[in-house]
């Protein structure tokens, strides 16, 4: 059953960066033009999902749209890696005082989470995506180092790195040759389920007004404006919604699989 | 010739929050060149911290280790390079021992790439170096390209000894170093130990809680209770002859071979 | 003892800097702001005195700090009304939706995550993960909006938004709650069931779970009687780190459904530039985080007597 | 909503911070909310009920809007929300614009005009009372004017009314009021927020309370989500028609139409979404007015004059050349706008002026559609590709027509980087007060505002002699002058595409069958007027 | 003589891959104590489990494990149940964790007693307290009264010792009891057991990778070797002359008091061509 896990997210999460990809390259309409071609219509030819209601080619904004939730979810779990990782590493190895201080403040940056420091930056840089993934990254850091630290400590504990100590290899050594390769699984599975919480997130900002530009093409934006037409024409909330729905079940299955395949504890469990 | 180590009123106090635990208290012993000291208590009888301090991997509350006749404890890392290339530790648990992402090979010659040891060794083929302890233990030297969950519990322990030599050191500290294996591999890895111990001259300090093994390894023995040596003396006497009442009680509960009707 | 007041006062010390900075980072003068445009120099400077926001910057913080100690969160920029009476009325409304949510998530949870770690192996364990999975992958005012659609409008059940306060017609409060706290509810149970699971298959693996089947307790009965209070513990954490989204969460809800919480006060003030009422509300929201977590770390010490020996001692 | 992730598999952790102290705190917090929670909804009828059974005892209305005030003093900011709710219901002015646009008594029965037009003579209505029982005296309204012109009031008011020279009393029941310069505008603009009489014992708590002499009382109000008013019962003119009126605001579009096909609502009195006026279509439930307004959606274009005394725009130079200006306005075709992004609802416009205006004059022929004429003056002009920002303010029919804007523009070589600025906080901060922006999108809904032209400190930094001219001649003339010079004026700004006029929003009303007296446009006054509605 | 414990041709599986216990027969008399001697993966442990039903759900298991006359394999989990802790328990490895932290120890040994022989509270209590001062308690009521963690190792291994004797059981199933316990405590835990087991007169199966341990307690013995059982005697005869060469090899190492210090030890390879 865990294999299961692994390959359906694996499969979803392909389909994403394929779709991803390919809009570089080619979309059957100009994703951003708003042409002559009819509004709010339904799935047919040429128009493979239907139009939104400036007449846009669904289907094309829907690939566009992987990119920019690809490109979220990229800068938002990289902030949060980038940072939380070596102060989990950090926290791991300081003495009680300084390891508690830290985690305190871990806490408090709880008490933060995204959609709330989303808000505050868009009062203050005004909304955009920028400002969208800032907020996500930096609420996702506090997740990071609570799995690094934890990580670490187990290895910090172990025999090779006293051995490795014992013959005097130098802490950043340590650091880099022995914490880092065995904690990067449990940080593969952390950045996979914040990556799904990076696009739910932006998602949930366009909803308010304070994610991506109208411009750019993003599924969250597509939901907020198909609900407007909900009543009348609810086809249109159901590609995006599909879409997010996709990507971010991707995500989470990827890592929930990682997490099982790698956890020896939870296999002979009776 | 001057003792290999002299230490002397050493005493380390672990304090968690408003409770403090004394896990050694006055301890002073000197370990001739060439020596097979096996050091004996229960758990929590503070052997493993005795030798984590010899081996300037902990600092001690009290007292002081010297090493070849120069100080020990208190002395910042940089300088402990004399240290680090002739006191070498093979662990207890086989499993935790190797580092499980990386090759046998680089697990072997991590010593080699320290930059305290090579500092004292000098330029040396790590390659061929890595080759020759292989051979030593028993293994073949394709071993140094698979990863160490590839081997059994005794292999792995085989490994470790085999980096504990890398740099070949003049003190080998074996901590439980067989007590989480199968008696049957047990058996190949003292053998190992003993042999490589008399051909290589090393000094060795041997930490058990297991006294039959004690007694068949090592000469000499000091037994600890509570964070204190109790005893001290030619292992065949203290089984024979214990002095104190706690030596006593330890043998005696040594499961012995008596058949039931 | 002590020592956990005097942390707990130093995270919310924290929190009220990193609050203030950031608020008060907002560019634009908010006195051009309310007065519009073609206001002239010295009225700018009239309304930047009312306001205080002439004065510096410490001296504003500790103003505010020492304020909201007595209760008063200081006035709103616009209206002049106190944050205090602003805030008051619609706390009982995210309250009664992040409680209800909250208790709904665990009400479902609890009993899913069970079978989904007991028949790990069968088709009830596959079924409540895949439900999970797909139960958090659906952005939350989606959901809010389909019920709308479905229960609101279509089925006219119930009212499609709106709140009535429960002093006033708790019958109504009720009806008006149900659709909103359901779409909050539904996806936080998503969240849950997995942690569910995973601390009871923690204690499904634990030496005296075995010991409990080995005199004699059947799977459940050895899951009920030992496996409940221990998985509690981890348990208790999550809910505490699961707060701060399911008041988030709220947030949104609040817009699907119109509820005036504080949410949606937070989210027009943030639009008008309020600076007062935000600040106000994101010490309120962070202050019931830290606080909840704060009991989350007491209920640790009544739940296991280990760390109990440690406390007193 | 973003659901943070808490670790993986959260394993026991001890953790030590403080617990009951704080309980404590908390639990104090939830016992202060006490006190009456918000009630957004009013006793109206159970949803389930048909909509047209009355409860026997209280007559309510609810009305569903989008933009709801930040203070109850009309007079304390630029923003119209203020007056649609409070003007003509809670307070009076003097004179009062009806549905036609035309003047009409209120507090004042009668006023007349000297020879030279500046002095005004007004004869209050004896009965006049404010909603605590004292009189509206002459006293009374002189106070107010001075507030304006001296209090905290809004800048646009105080320049409202800076042509009034002297109030004189004459007696408890007629007031003079002399002007500097005959005005036709301060008429009309009396007739709006500038002209309200507040009782002058409620000045100083005109922020959070009501003191007005109209039909109608504050009753509760929950900043953000609702005003309920409340009937006055000793009005001193014809009692409201309701004991109580609510105006319940929302900021989802999509929720304001649940509510009104659930039966929660009886009015939509401004629809953000033509495109849902389908859900609507069932005659027997919901009648929908089509009707105009004084709001004109128009894509502003930064001239780049920097008077002294404003902060200097950065307007892209490029804009300074009527022939680039003369090139956007061509570059985009306003039908095709108006049908994608407002679902054809609404009026094409060519100036800052709308039909209802007395003066209007269809400019809509001005430089048509023409992409290709539209490349030759931007090649001419020496600005073949040209990058511009496009900073539409944050709602909906805005970024909507942003979009379009943005697509078409690019058609002829002009790249547009949009942002979106938060209405009204940043958006104000940026575009109004700075003008740091090139083109911007937003509805201008106060009347008259071709006035705006004549002011180069305004943020479309627009200098042009002859209109300020024009605009001077007219508010000093006959109101036939009047007429004749805003009709000038409306043509120079149009031939020389100091902004795209892109069509003026629809006044789209929805009301539950059997809700009659809804004005069809809505007037210049921004009040939404509820003492003409009646419900059967 | 009918014998209280009878295993046929017991194979153990897990999902799809090689069996790990191939074909076991065992028989145990009514008092009788058998030692099971094999190293780590011999398959000693999956077969006490086995016989207590405690594998988990993708164990496939074949044979008949009779006890004292009923069929074990393929009862359910309920039936199951109602034997386990009334007529056969069992002692595992780890005393630390083998209590419930949150439950003090009498609470959990008064649980096993009210489960199967009477519920009311007061007498459980008593038949608790005479069973913690057989385990070797003198103060029975406060060590009735402490959570797990305020007693040591060996304090919660005769307490668990005690919950699985207090319903005085036909068979009692010991694995590994003393391997995680220093040698002074094992002694005084070993003393303990053999006086309990000899007191209520059950028989029991006592599993261990230690042969001096085993020849303590147990009259007869079996070894195992990878999933089979390859020699099978009493114990007199298994430690004396063994007769499979694995056994042999065993028996050899084990006997380090017999061999001059510092000599090369034997091993199980001497005996045994590499399998």
């Amino acid at each position: 059953m865990k294999r299961a896990e692994l390959w359906i997210g694996l499969v979803l999460v392909a389909g994403v960066v394929a779709l991803a990809l390919l809009s570089f390259v080619w979309t059957p309409f100009n994703p951003t033009g708003v042409g002559s071609a009819p509004r709010l219509a339904p799935p047919g030819w040429p128009h493979v999902l239907g139009t939104d209601h400036m007449g846009i080619d669904t289907f094309s904004r829907i690939l566009v749209g992987a990119r920019s939730a690809l490109y979220v979810g990229i800068i938002a779990v990289g902030i949060a890696a980038l940072v939380g990782v070596p102060l989990g590493i950090l926290a791991a190895w300081l003495p009680r005082w300084g390891a508690e201080g830290m985690m305190r403040a871990v806490d408090v940056a709880y008490a933060f989470p995204a959609l709330l420091l989303a808000i505050l930056l868009a009062g203050v840089f005004g909304a955009s995506t920028e400002t969208a993934m800032l907020a996500i990254g930096i609420a996702t850091i506090p997740a990071f180092i609570r799995v690094t630290r934890a990580g670490a400590l187990s290895v910090l504990a172990s025999d090779y790195v006293l051995a490795a100590r014992a013959s005097g290899t130098p802490v950043p050594v340590i650091a880099v040759r022995h914490v880092l390769p065995n904690i990067a699984h449990l940080v593969g599975v952390q950045a996979s389920v914040s990556f799904a919480m990076a696009i739910l997130a932006e998602a949930a900002l366009s909803y308010l007004g304070l994610g991506t530009p109208p411009t750019v093409p993003s599924w969250g934006r597509m939901l907020g404006d198909a609900q407007t037409y909900l009543f009348s024409h609810p086809g249109q909330a159901v590609w995006p919604g599909l879409a997010i729905a996709g990507a971010v079940l991707g995500f989470n299955l990827v890592g929930d699989g990682l997490r099982d395949f790698l956890d020896p504890k939870l296999q002979e469990v009776s | 010739m001057t003792a290999l180590f002299e230490v002397h009123g050493l005493t380390r106090v672990y304090t968690t929050g408003r409770r403090s635990v004394v896990a050694l208290e006055d301890v002073s012993l000197t370990v001739e060149p060439g020596q097979r000291l096996g050091i004996v208590g229960e758990s929590g009888s503070g052997k493993s911290t005795l030798v984590r301090l010899m081996a300037g991997l902990d600092r001690p509350t009290s007292g002081t280790v010297h090493f070849g006749g120069r100080p020990v404890s208190g002395v910042p890392e940089r300088q402990l390079g004399f240290l680090r290339a002739s006191v070498q530790f093979v662990f207890q648990d086989p499993r935790s021992s190797l580092n499980p992402r990386m090759r046998v090979g680089d697990v072997v010659a991590e010593p080699l790439r320290s930059p305290l040891v090579r500092r004292e060794l000098g330029a040396l083929d790590q390659r061929r170096r890595v080759a020759e302890v292989l051979d030593a233990v028993g293994l073949p030297a394709d071993a140094a390209s698979r990863y160490p969950h590839e081997f059994s519990g005794g292999q792995r322990q085989r490994i470790a000894i085999a980096r504990a030599l890398a740099p070949s050191p003049q003190v080998l500290i074996a901590d439980e170093a067989v007590s989480a294996l199968d008696v049957s591999v047990r058996a190949h890895v003292l053998n190992l130990l003993m042999a490589l111990v008399d051909d290589l001259g090393l000094t060795l300090l041997f930490v058990s809680h297991d006294l039959a093994v004690v007694r068949h390894v090592c000469p000499d023995a000091v037994v600890l209770q509570g964070g204190r040596i109790v005893e001290r003396g030619p292992t065949q006497r203290l089984f024979t002859a214990p002095e104190h009442p706690y030596t006593a009680r330890l043998v005696a509960a040594i499961p012995t071979f008596r058949a039931r009707s | 003892m002590l020592a956990r007041l005097g942390i707990f006062a130093l995270s919310l010390a924290l929190a009220s800097v990193v609050i203030f900075v950031i608020t008060q980072a907002l560019p634009g003068d908010v006195a051009a702001v309310i007065l519009g445009h073609g206001a002239t120099a010295e009225q700018l400077a009239a309304k930047r005195a009312e306001l205080g926001t002439d004065r510096p910057f410490v001296v504003q913080y500790l103003d505010w700090v020492f304020g909201m100690a007595t209760g008063d969160f200081g006035r709103s920029w616009f209206s002049g009304l106190p944050v205090a009476t602003l805030i008051g009325p619609r706390a009982e409304v995210t309250i009664s939706l992040v409680v209800g949510g909250l208790l709904l998530a665990l009400l479902i949870a609890l009993p899913l995550g069970a079978v989904a770690a007991l028949k790990r192996r069968q088709w009830p364990g596959f079924l409540t993960s895949t439900a999970a999975q797909v139960g958090m992958a659906v952005p939350a005012f989606w959901a809010g909006i389909l019920l709308v659609f479905v229960f609101g409008v279509t089925l006219g059940w119930l009212p499609p938004n709106g709140y009535v306060p429960i002093g006033r017609d708790p019958v109504a409060w009720a009806r008006h709650l149900v659709l909103p706290v359901t779409a909050l509810g539904v996806v936080q149970a998503a969240v849950l069931v997995r942690y569910v699971r995973s601390a009871f298959l923690e204690v499904l693996g634990e030496d005296h779970y075995r010991t409990a089947r080995s005199i004699g307790w059947t799977r459940w009965r050895a899951l009920a009687r030992h496996g409940v209070r221990n998985a509690a513990l981890s348990l208790v954490t999550v809910v505490g780190l699961q707060l701060a989204a399911v008041i988030v969460g709220a947030i949104v809800i609040e817009r699907v459904f119109v509820l005036p919480g504080l949410g949606s006060l937070l989210l027009d003030m943030v639009s008008q530039h309020d600076l007062a009422v935000v600040r106000g509300i994101v010490m309120l929201l962070v202050l019931a985080v830290l606080a909840i977590n704060a009991l989350v770390d007491v209920s640790y010490v009544l739940i296991d007597p280990r760390l109990r020996a440690r406390e007193s001692s | 909503m973003a659901k943070s992730e808490p670790p993986i598999g959260a394993t026991r952790r001890a953790r030590r911070t403080i617990g009951a102290a704080v309980a404590a705190m908390a639990l104090a917090l939830t016992a202060c909310t006490g006190g009456g929670a918000p009630t957004t909804t009013p006793a109206a009828p159970d949803p389930g009920a048909t909509a047209t059974q009355q409860p026997a005892e209280t007559r309510t209305l609810v009305v569903g809007a989008t933009a709801e005030p930040a203070t109850l003093d009309p007079t304390a900011t630029d923003a119209a929300a203020g007056t649609q709710a409070l003007l003509y219901n809670v307070f009076e002015t003097l004179v009062r614009i009806d549905a036609e646009g035309h003047l009409k008594p209120l507090l004042a029965q009668a006023w007349d005009v000297s020879e030279d037009r500046l002095t005004y003579t007004f004869k209050l209505s004896p009965n006049a009372r404010f909603s605590d029982g004292t009189p509206v005296t002459a006293e009374a309204v002189a106070a107010n004017i001075d507030r304006i012109q001296n209090g905290t009031t809004a800048p646009k008011l105080k320049k409202a009314m800076s042509v009034v020279a002297a109030t004189a009393v004459v007696d408890p029941t007629t007031i003079d009021i002399t002007l500097t310069r005959p005005s036709v505008t301060w008429l009309f603009d009396m007739a709006g927020a500038a002209g309200i009489v507040m009782n002058p014992a409620g000045f100083a708590a005109a922020n959070s309370e009501t003191a007005g002499s109209g039909p109608l009382t504050l009753g509760r109000w929950l900043p953000g989500d609702s005003i309920v008013l409340e009937k006055n019962a000793q009005y001193w003119g014809t009692p409201a028609r309701f004991d109580e009126v609510t105006f319940r605001y929302f900021k989802d579009p999509n929720a304001m139409n649940a509510s009104m096909l659930s039966g929660q609502l009886d009015i939509i009195s401004n629809l953000q979404a033509p495109e849902t006026l389908a859900q609507f279509s069932d005659t027997s439930r919901f009648t929908v007015i089509e009707g105009s307004t004084d709001a004109e959606v128009t894509l502003s274009i930064n001239n780049g004059a920097t008077p002294e005394g404003v902060t200097p725009g950065t307007g892209n130079e490029a804009l300074k050349d009527v022939r680039v200006r003369k090139a956007i306005t061509m570059a985009i075709d306003r039908q095709a706008l108006l049908d994608t992004v407002w679902f054809g609802k609404g009026t094409l416009i060519g100036s800052m002026s709308v039909p209802t205006d007395v003066w209007y004059e269809d400019l809509t022929g001005t430089h048509p559609y023409n992409p290709e004429e539209a490349k030759r003056l931007l090649a001419e002009a020496g600005h073949p590709q040209l990058t511009l920002r496009l900073q539409p303010a944050a709602l909906p029919y805005a970024s909507k027509a942003a979009q379009f804007v943005a697509s078409q523009l690019g058609a002829v070589g002009i790249t547009a980087q949009v942002e979106e600025l938060q209405f009204p906080a940043r958006w104000v901060d940026t575009v109004l007060q700075k003008a740091d922006y090139d083109l911007s999108i937003v509805a201008h809904v106060e009347p008259r505002d071709v006035v705006t032209y004549a002011n180069p400190a305004y943020y479309w930094r627009y200098d042009n002699p002859a209109v300020q001219e024009a605009v001077a001649r007219a508010d000093a003339g006959t109101v036939a002058e009047y007429e004749a010079e805003m009709r000038t004026a409306s043509r120079l700004i149009a031939e020389d595409a100091a902004a795209v006029w892109l069509f003026a929003l629809p006044n789209l009303v929805v009301t539950k069958t059997g809700v009659t007296g809804v004005p069809e446009n809505a007037n210049s006054s921004l009040a939404f007027d509820v003492t003409t509605i009646a419900k059967a | 003589m009918t014998s209280l414990l009878q295993v046929r041709d017991l194979s153990i599986a897990f999902g799809r891959k090689d069996p790990v216990v191939r074909g076991l027969d065992l028989d145990l008399a009514a008092g009788q104590r058998l030692g099971i001697i094999g190293e780590s993966g011999s398959g000693k442990t999956v077969t006490a489990l086995a016989i207590m039903g405690l594998l988990p759900d993708n164990a496939r298991v074949t044979g008949s494990i009779r006890l004292d006359g009923t069929e074990l394999v393929g009862l359910s989990d309920r039936a199951l149940s109602r034997v386990r802790g009334d007529r056969m328990s069992m002692i595992f490895q780890e005393p630390m964790t083998a209590l419930d932290p949150t439950m003090t120890a009498g609470r959990q040994v008064a649980e096993a007693f009210r489960l199967h022989r009477d519920r009311d509270a007061g007498r459980a209590r008593t038949a608790v307290l005479a069973m913690l001062r057989a385990v070797g308690f003198d103060d029975a009521e406060r060590v009735a009264d402490s959570y797990p963690h305020q007693l040591s190792g060996g304090q919660r291994q005769r307490v668990v010792t005690a919950m699985a004797l207090v319903n005085r059981p036909g068979l009692v199933i010991c694995d590994e009891p003393t391997t995680a316990l220093d040698v002074t405590v094992q002694a005084t835990v070993l003393r303990v057991l053999d006086e309990v087991l000899e007191a209520v007169g059950a028989s029991c199966l006592f599993i261990s990778h230690d042969l001096a341990v085993v020849s303590q307690l147990c009259s007869d013995v079996v070894v195992m070797l990878n999933g089979r059982v390859v020699e099978r005697g009493t114990a007199e005869q298994v430690f004396t002359d063994p007769r499979h060469p694995y056994a042999a090899g065993l028996v050899a190492t084990a006997r380090l008091d017999l061999l001059e210090p510092g000599t090369r030890l034997p091993t199980v390879a001497d005996h045994v061509r590499v399998p």
